[in-house]
């Protein structure tokens, strides 16, 4: 008796994917038409590298964002859990697999946390996630008097490493990416957080635990920013007081830029992936055509901005073709 | 006939005030339980205190004869107690096979330990899918289903948990008559094996054919019970609201006028409807009778100017309309939508904001909004529309009854005197007294000279009140009825005609 | 009743640190900056706390967080306290007139430390030029490159600041200035923004690099950015000590700690240096003295006249450099 | 004092005393106006601890300070109402500080601003092209804050963009736009008059001569001044429009069920516009107190954490990010807050190194607060 859509759902599924995908690849081939440079093997590489740092800290914002939170901890995270690693590892001769530990640990605990306040406490995401912020970043400056931190050589040599000519920065993103999207589409626990972004009260109603969800994906974004910070700190050597700053926006921005609704139940692992490339792509191919500084934040802006829009009629066309009919056309 | 599961003395108090007091009742193992009761009767507390979704302020639960007192869905789930709500609890961003198993998954085994089994998800859906006739391949997403299907995916998601009991909250209220059909043979199917359902519904007649019990609430308290081969309609009705119910159709007194309100002339959409015209006069209700899917609520929303036409013509009061919602409300249009929740109400905004909200440019005085006879008109709106609710002012619609709900609805059209109202299913999940109330305001709307159009699946609600029906079917007008030659048997055959054998139609495009 | 517990915990933590605070004695100064986000204002910020606390003096701190707005409030706030003298790190010279006004209409004596006002009638104002430290030590790096690389263009790279912020752009003023008069020698300098923040400038000066493999020079307009330059060309083999072939010639502005051993090492040729000590010293001794004197607008324009530390004088002027005095103190090892 | 109570708890004589004091705290707790009541009562706890914080001076500062993030979080107020959010604010206030102040500067420095695009033509040595005229800079200002309003609104509602990228990109375009423009420098030598309606005194009281500390210090406050007037006045005005005109209620609509709000006749995309237009005015109204002030027009005046000040004051007072629900009054409670709470740390004499931390801890703290109210609430129905 149901009536059928007229497109098959691959075929949607399809255009859904390979829109933004679509969109990253015209940008990069602009781009390159402009500075043919721009495509060699090592500036893609080296866009991916650079894109590692926001996009992995994003794939764990797409995680809270699925279930309509935010988390404006993350760059105060940044800054914070690879202190923390660092002070161990001048202090306490820490190895850098054990610093990468350490921090991954810090940055779950300060995740925690935020899921204290949160799932706990019942403050809602904005306000709690404001003022870990604040604390966060206020301990760090409080831990060090504001001073900069420089890291034993050691850790650049996991930095700046390449494993079979692949970056490592590009190793831990793609291994990130994937295990969220196995997780995210793969595991009871990815989809309990898609269900309860669709409707909290129907993911009550229905028995998921619930709680452990809404905090888990706290925990999540709170160990991803601290592996991206390190992912950066490693390659640089130094943590200045000021880093991390302000980075909230730009990961959120990749996210949603990727396709995730800040209104929860809609996006992925490869929502964050392609929003942080197509960011990064933008950012570098303006430094490659050697842009006036003044222009390149405008250029970049109107860039995202036709990124968005092209975004939203594919949006508008996936709906138009979803739209059930009653009759087929033409009859 | 043992009982699995027995109610003693259970209370439950809202903020003092008893939702339920005082319930005495043995749900028999193996058996239908039909319960019926008008909104706010105490049915939902009920099931949520069923449920662990509340907990009970006095008496206690027996499950099998132990104590039972759930402190969460879960528990009441691990029990062995399904439940299918009246609103949905579905997951419209996930795929139907994930909803019905999003609280169990099948996990694979071996290196991949731990990971959905999508394959067998899949299959084991697909199975559950068949039993209840629902022909929809599982990896669809939710939302590009229709709301009976939402609804049968609800359905199935309850049966393969293989709970012992399962409760139906008006689970019929979006489905076509066969699919309704063949959720009755599915009950039965259920009662075989052995297990216990309530059964929960305002239509009457359904619940008797499906009990083998009957009780009725009123007012939280437990006030008939028995066999349900004792129960006629008129005795339902009598112990849910306490005093017979003259008639749940309003007398006949109207005549419709001759002068059109709505034309509408070889109106278009590709894919949607074809070639529509029809026409509602001064004073006329017309009924618009048409199974699920064939494009009654999409007519509605071009009418309304949400979705565009490709071609034909829409006047109202001989004046073609061409702009968005706007123009048409302004130019004397209502529409109460099939979604009260999405798109009927601001759940969180008070009743009264609710009821200004079409005609707040009209309360603009000089000195800004005239809140005073904002507050006067949801007053007499209050009485209007029989509302039972508290402060208007200060109680969110949220808080109301889903009867009450829809009263609000409509209530807030009735400030800007609409010339043409379209009410889209207008009594779903809506008691038999609240029908009757909501039957009335339309019948004095129409006296009023305003035309109604009238879109239901009920065709014995729009016997009941309608001066004509168009029948739709596959998106075009198949039949026209006038009051007098209106009978079941050719409604349906008309609705049925030009889908002539639509469960062996050759689903297009969704196989691959 | 975990909630009071925490309500408790939370408001007793802020009284514990309102009260830490040491009773008034001798004067209240007001130290006003505007950000510790690199090791000169850290070192700064240090050497002026330190010293007038240690002279028994009460210093109540403001953080501006790079918001003239709010430092604008934030003095208001320490003129209502009753602070007897201010000491002011503006965000620029325009907001810095402000305030100075501000303070002086209100009768409390202010001095302005390293970023010169606009107007330098009013106030302690003790003055460094940005661009003219800058153009100093691109100097020396030019100099060095128009001998080594006779035969062709020069292809220099200058890390600019965040361009909201007027110091950033006298840094790269200065760099601009340094160049001109061999205009003809240098082709176009390649820009690169770094927003004052280390992973964008990583990421930028990485696509220049990778854009633009040849670099001869190399300016950075703030020393904190050399371990960034450093994580980019190393693995290209482009981070070479003076003397190796295939060194970039590499000035920084600031003179900190890692400017000072990065110069011993010979991987950085110059670096502007801001006598930063000298600096504090002269705004703290003006002000006290302008309290001391009972002066409420005091008037009075320091000059700072600044130098490049390069690897020809490191030898006579090291201990001139702040962040070679930290480096020996063992800063870098802390 | 504290023995007192206890032994007068103990005989068990005032009990009905202590249940009027619960049901009063109930009172506050649930009234709509707790932010407000939660500020006086910081205010209060802190004053034996801070006595400056309620000395006439503090008391002039702190509202001086208020009356511009007001002004600001009013237009974030009805944008959040209506369901979007507003990021580009800031970057508004520093490019209509911008443009007013190339307007109507009467005297520019060719070696600060000759390399500007818009000298020789917007401005020269002997000032902008308007110099002098305060109103024409100010209508200037309205015009570029509504037109990037106007940009901002039909993005969203138009071509349906989500509101938070639309003003992200916003924000980097508008506030990259107003450094090009100068290059980033600032420009000074604003009109007196302009000057005026930041810190123009209309009612100031004298307080008679201060003797502590040893330097005479005059004793005259501000206690109304232009600055006060412009918020008052707007807050007032956008009360009015929010709370009782069609408009208002028509922007709550929107934000609590937007398909509802169409389907019942809203014009929907016009309130879309209309409110991002609002939002973008009161930033150039927040603009020209901020820049009034610093006697300067800025490319970067509402840059950094300024953003987070205004979302953070709105949420704070109450306003959903959601949608369908906020209110002005709200709104400047949840600035009150805000603004108290930035002049006590202050007034602490915090190191710098602690006041991020106390600065959480008290956010924290409110936001408990709030949890332990909606439990209330819940509980006494």
């Amino acid at each position: 008796m149901s009536a059928r859509p007229l497109a098959p759902q691959s075929t949607i599924d399809l255009a859904t994917r390979a829109g933004p995908v679509l969109i990253l690849v015209v940008i990069v081939l602009v781009f390159g038409l402009l500075t043919p440079s721009f495509l060699a093997a090592e500036s893609l590489s080296n866009t991916a590298k650079q894109a590692s740092f926001i996009g992995i800290a994003a794939v764990g914002m797409v995680f809270v964002l699925l279930t309509a939170g935010i988390d404006l901890s993350v760059g105060s995270v940044m800054y914070l859990a690879p202190l923390v690693a660092g002070l161990l590892m001048r202090d306490a001769g820490l190895g850098v697999a054990a610093a990468l530990g350490v921090c991954v640990l810090t940055g779950a605990a300060l995740g925690a946390l935020n899921a204290l306040f949160i799932v706990g406490l019942r403050v809602v995401p904005f306000v709690a996630t404001l003022a870990t912020l604040f604390l966060f970043r206020g301990f760090g400056a409080w831990l060090t008097q504001s001073r900069q931190l420089d890291f034993p050589d050691a850790i650049r040599g996991f930095g700046l490493a390449s494993v079979l000519g692949v970056p490592v920065p590009i190793l831990v993103f793609a291994a990130v990416a994937v295990a969220a999207h196995v997780v995210l589409r793969h595991t009871a626990f990815g989809r309990h957080i898609y269900a309860f972004g669709n409707d909290p009260a129907a993911a009550v109603k229905a028995g998921l635990p619930v709680r452990r969800v809404q905090a888990a994906v706290y925990v999540i974004s709170g160990t991803l920013a601290a592996l991206a910070g390190f992912v950066v700190i490693s390659q640089i050597g130094r943590l200045d007081a000021g880093f991390g700053r302000g980075r909230e926006f730009d990961v959120i921005a990749a996210a949603v830029l990727g396709g995730a609704s800040l209104f929860g139940g809609i996006g992925g692992a490869g929502s964050a992936v392609i929003g942080a490339l197509t960011i990064q792509a933008v950012k570098a191919g303006l430094v490659f055509a050697g842009i006036n500084l003044y222009l390149q934040p405008l250029i970049q802006g109107a860039v995202i901005l036709f990124a968005v829009f092209f975004d939203g009629l594919r949006e508008a066309r996936l709906r138009a073709l979803r739209r059930r009919v009653i009759r087929p056309r033409g009859v | 006939m043992s009982a699995i599961l027995r109610f003693e003395e259970l209370g439950k108090d809202w903020f003092g005030v008893p939702a339920v007091s005082n319930l005495t009742l043995d749900v028999p193992e193996g058996q239908v339980l039909g319960l019926i009761g008008e909104n706010g009767a105490g049915k939902s507390t009920l099931m949520n205190m069923i449920g662990g979704v509340t907990e009970p302020t006095r008496g206690r639960m027996l499950w099998r004869g132990r104590p039972y007192a759930p402190a969460s869905a879960a528990e009441a789930s691990a029990a062995g107690i399904a439940f299918i709500h009246q609103e949905l609890n579905l997951f419209t961003n996930l795929t139907v096979a994930e909803n019905l198993f999003i609280d169990g998954f099948p996990r694979r085994g071996g290196l991949l330990r731990g990971l959905i089994d999508r394959g067998a998800m899949q299959r084991r859906a697909a199975g559950l899918l068949a039993r209840l006739g629902l022909d929809v391949p599982p990896e669809r997403t939710l939302d590009t289903l229709a709301p009976g299907e939402r609804q049968l995916v609800e359905i199935a998601r309850a049966l393969h948990r293989e709970a012992s009991l399962i409760i139906f909250d008006e689970p019929t209220t979006s489905l076509t008559p066969r699919e309704t059909e063949r959720l009755f043979a599915v009950i039965e199917g259920l009662r075989a094996e052995g297990r216990t359902v309530i059964y929960i519904s305002h239509i009457l007649g359904d619940v008797r054919r499906l009990s083998d019990r009957i009780a009725v609430l009123r007012d939280g308290r437990l006030v008939d019970e028995g066999p349900a081969a004792s129960f006629d309609v008129p005795r339902m009705i009598r112990s849910m609201i306490g005093r017979d119910l003259a008639a749940v159709f309003p007398e006949r007194t109207r005549a419709p006028g001759s002068r059109p309100v709505l034309e509408v002339t070889g109106l278009s959409a590709p894919g949607v409807v074809e070639n529509i015209s029809l026409t509602v006069r001064e004073g006329e209700i017309l009924g618009l009778f048409g199974l699920m899917g064939s494009g009654r609520s999409e007519l509605a929303r071009l009418l309304m100017g949400l979705d565009r036409a490709a071609g034909g013509e829409v006047r109202l009061l001989g004046r073609p309309l061409a702009g968005g919602p706007r123009d048409r409300v302004r130019s004397g249009m209502a529409f109460v939508t099939e979604n009260r929740r999405e798109e009927g109400l601001m759940m969180d905004a008070t009743i009264r904001e609710n009821l200004a909200l079409p005609g707040i440019e009209s309360f603009s005085g000089p000195a800004g909004l005239d809140r005073g006879r904002i507050a006067a008109t949801a007053e007499a709106l209050r009485e209007t529309v029989r509302l039972k609710a508290g402060d208007l002012g200060r109680q969110p619609v949220r808080a109301l009854s889903g009867g009450n709900q829809q009263k609000v609805v409509i209530g807030k059209w009735l400030p800007v005197r609409p010339r043409l109202l379209i009410l889209d299913e207008p009594t779903r999940g809506v008691d038999v007294g609240a029908r009757s109330e909501i039957y009335a305001i339309a019948d004095r709307l129409a006296a009023e000279g305003a035309g109604i159009l009238m879109i239901s699946s009920e065709m014995e609600e729009l016997m009941g009140l309608c001066d004509r029906i168009a029948v739709m079917s596959r998106g075009e007008i198949v039949a026209e009825f006038a009051r007098p030659a209106f009978e079941e048997r050719r409604l349906l055959a008309a609705a049925f005609r030009s889908g002539a054998a639509p469960a062996s139609e050759p689903a297009t495009g969704t196989e691959g | 009743m975990t909630i009071r517990t925490m309500l408790l915990g939370t408001a007793g933590a802020a009284f514990a640190l309102a009260l830490a605070a040491p009773a008034a004695q001798a004067a209240t100064i007001c130290f006003a900056f505007q950000d510790l986000e690199t090791e000169f204002w850290v070192a700064g910020h240090q050497a002026i706390t330190e010293t007038l606390t240690e002279a028994g003096h009460t210093v109540i701190e403001r953080n501006a967080q790079e918001d003239a707005n709010r430092q604008l409030e934030q003095v208001r706030d320490c003129i209502a306290q009753g602070v007897d003298g201010i000491i002011l790190i503006p965000q620029d010279g325009e907001s810095a007139t402000t305030i100075v006004a501000e303070a002086q209409d209100n009768d409390v004596p202010i001095a302005v430390f390293n970023r010169p006002p606009s107007d330098l009638s009013r106030g302690i104002v003790v003055v460094a030029d940005n661009e003219e430290i800058a153009r100093q030590a691109v100097e020396f790096v030019a100099a060095e490159a128009l001998e080594q690389i006779p035969d062709r263009p020069i292809q220099s790279l200058i890390l600019v600041g965040n361009l909201g912020d007027p110091n950033a752009v006298g840094r790269r003023d200065g760099f601009y200035a340094a160049l001109e008069p061999h205009g003809d020698r240098f082709a176009t300098p390649i820009e690169v923004a770094t927003q004052w923040d280390a992973a964008t400038a990583l990421a930028n000066l990485e696509a220049a690099v990778t854009a633009n493999p040849q670099i001869d020079l190399i300016f950075t307009s703030s020393d904190f950015l050399f371990p960034t330059i450093r994580s980019v060309l190393e693995p290209r083999g482009m981070w070479v000590p003076r003397g190796e072939d295939g060194h970039i010639l590499m000035a920084g502005l600031d003179g900190d700690a890692t400017a000072c051993q990065l110069i011993k090492d010979g991987y950085v040729d110059a670096t502007g240096v801001q006598d930063l000590y000298f600096e504090a010293e002269s705004a703290m001794n003006a002000i006290l003295a302008a309290i001391e004197a009972g002066e409420t607008q005091p008037n009075e324009v320091i000059e700072d006249p600044g130098f490049a530390l390069t690897s020809e004088n490191i030898g006579e002027r090291e201990m001139d450099m702040w962040g070679c005095v930290l480096l020996a103190e063992g800063f870098l090892e802390r | 004092m504290t023995a007192t109570t206890e032994a007068q708890a103990g005989t068990g004589l005032l009990r009905p005393q202590t249940g009027r004091i619960r049901r009063a705290a109930a009172r506050v707790l649930l009234s709509d106006h707790f932010v407000l009541w939660l500020s006086l009562g910081y205010f209060l706890v802190l004053l034996p601890f801070l006595p400056t914080l309620g000395t006439p001076a503090n008391l002039a500062n702190l509202l001086s300070n208020a009356w511009p993030l007001l002004v600001v979080a009013l237009g974030q107020t009805f944008v959040m109402t209506a369901g979007g959010i507003d990021l580009s604010q800031g970057a508004v206030i520093g490019l209509t500080s911008t443009v007013a102040a190339a307007l109507i500067a009467t005297a520019a420095p060719p070696e600060v601003l000759g390399r500007a695009p818009i000298w020789g033509t917007l401005i020269a040595e002997e000032g902008g092209i308007f110099a002098g005229q305060v109103w024409v800079g100010i209508l200037a200002m309205l015009a570029v804050g509504a037109l990037v309003g106007l940009v901002n609104g039909t993005l969203v509602a138009l071509l349906r963009m989500p509101p938070f990228m639309v003003t992200l990109v916003a924000m980097m375009t508008v506030s990259a736009f107003a450094i090009w423009l100068t290059q980033s420098e600032n420009i000074r030598n604003l009109p007196e008059g302009y000057v005026q309606l930041g810190k123009g005194q209309i009612v100031s009281v004298y307080f008679g001569p201060q003797d502590r500390p040893e330097i005479p210090r005059r004793e005259l406050h501000a206690v109304i001044g232009q600055a006060a007037l412009i918020a008052v006045a707007l807050t007032l005005a956008l009360h009015w429009l929010l709370e009782r005109t069609a408009f208002g209620r028509q922007v709550v609509a929107v934000g609590a069920n937007r398909r509802a709000a169409e389907i019942a006749g809203v014009p929907v995309r016009r309130v879309i516009v209309l409110v991002f237009v609002l939002s973008a005015l009161c930033a150039t109204v927040g603009a020209i107190l901020y820049s009034a002030r610093l006697e300067a027009g800025r490319p970067t005046l509402g840059e950094g954490t300024f953003l987070l000040d205004v979302i953070g004051a709105t949420v704070i007072g109450g306003t959903s990010l959601f949608g369908g629900k906020g209110k002005i009054l709200w709104t400047v409670w949840g600035v009150l807050f805000f603004v108290l709470l930035s002049n006590t740390l202050n007034m602490m004499n915090l190191s710098a190194f602690h006041i991020d931390m106390v600065k959480g801890a008290v956010i924290l703290a409110a936001a408990l607060l709030d949890v332990a109210r909606n439990r209330l609430a819940r509980s006494t129905g």
